[in-house]
């Protein structure tokens, strides 16, 4: 394994995401930091009731992308491992939808990689989300907007 | 190398989530004049109603994401990616 | 239960702390984000090696002021739930000394409340660290200017 | 009420973490002229050598922190935190 694949782990799937295994691969004896974030589906958004999301990725340049956003955080925020997952399918409420975990000596780094991983995650991945109304209706959700369409 | 002349070239459209359900369909192949990506997308647009705006959406030709202004090739396989919205 | 006590949780421990049992505690139908951090045990401060951490608290306050500072977390930052953890007594490189987490409906107010947290008990609460290195000696930590003394 | 007639407060004081040690005892009983916390801990501090300055340290008096200006009553318990360093 060189360097950088022990650094960064990032990985699109159709399982439950393992947040404790991905942990683990953060571990560090230099690592006084560990900051993690994770996306739940949720119960509302933009006034409606949310009765489930549906992901769609595509792949090859979600993964490329998703390795390339990892790659930039360790180098800008002096961070020693960087490792992200990102659900797709058919997810309920309450479930894990992604989950960022990085680890660094010093918790300032901490925070600020695991933010700027979720937000450039959130902005440059080819993944799409349709929600599913309380009344039976769905939409595609517009980042930009955050409103269905 | 890019070929503009009158015959046109021969390139696949790909398109996703939402863009995919206004297309009807997730791949076609076409015999096109345009010469860029935006020409392309602007002509693949008109046909089936594919509503955002370039500004929104992201390109990429043969699994690498791309600038709207990249020059199309004979053969490349163009994805069209509506406004994301991960996590 | 009351309001309160099903929103906040905070302790000090001289157990492992169970990170995953804490983050059950902050599940909401209604929270689209989570966010948690961990401070770990490193080999290194201030340019010394370092082979194990001694964590002494004066328990009812550091609980009291614990508790205070998720309160004002919670109403500040729009939190859903929150929850830390301190482990008290003597800690190897890797162990996990501080547990927070948050849950909140979007994740600005998921990471800048998780920061208060952290932040606020570093500095708030009745706990002291003495270092041991890799010579033998010993040093309590002053956290104003992170040396041994 | 606060006294401070000649005679003095009788008043319990414990050491924490690098106190401790320096003090070399946890607890200890004393009788003081001293009216606030600030005055109790400058004559525990001369007599035992704690190094670090008020302005760094807290104190709490009978399980509440407390500021260094509160008063001193019979029977307090004057609890001396050197800088903490948690996390």
């Amino acid at each position: 394994m060189d360097e950088r694949a022990d650094m960064l782990d990032f990985e699109i799937t159709d399982r439950d995401i393992d947040a404790d295994a991905l942990q683990r691969r953060l571990e560090s004896d230099r690592a006084g930091a560990y900051a993690a974030f994770q996306g739940w589906v949720r119960n509302h958004n933009e006034g409606r009731d949310v009765d489930s999301l549906e992901y769609e990725a595509y792949g090859p340049i979600a993964v490329s992308e998703g390795e390339r956003v990892l790659a930039e955080a360790l180098q800008r925020f002096n961070l020693l491992k960087v490792a992200a997952a990102h659900r797709v399918g058919h997810l309920q409420i309450g479930d894990c939808a992604v989950w960022v975990g990085v680890s660094a000596a010093h918790r300032g780094d901490a925070f600020d990689g695991c933010r700027y991983v979720i937000d450039e995650l959130k902005s440059r991945l080819p993944i799409w989300k349709k929600e599913h109304y309380a009344g039976g209706d769905s939409g595609w959700i517009n980042c930009v907007t955050g409103q269905p369409r | 190398m890019p070929v503009n002349d009158r015959s046109g070239i021969q390139v696949t459209a790909r398109y996703f989530a939402v863009f995919r359900e206004q297309a009807g369909t997730t791949t076609e192949s076409l015999t096109t004049q345009s010469t860029t990506a935006a020409e392309l997308f602007a002509e693949v647009s008109g046909r089936h109603g594919l509503e955002d705006s370039i500004a929104l959406c992201k390109v990429a030709i043969n699994d690498e994401l791309a600038g709207w202004d990249q020059t199309l090739s004979e053969g490349d396989v163009v994805l069209f990616f509506p406004p994301v919205a991960g996590g």
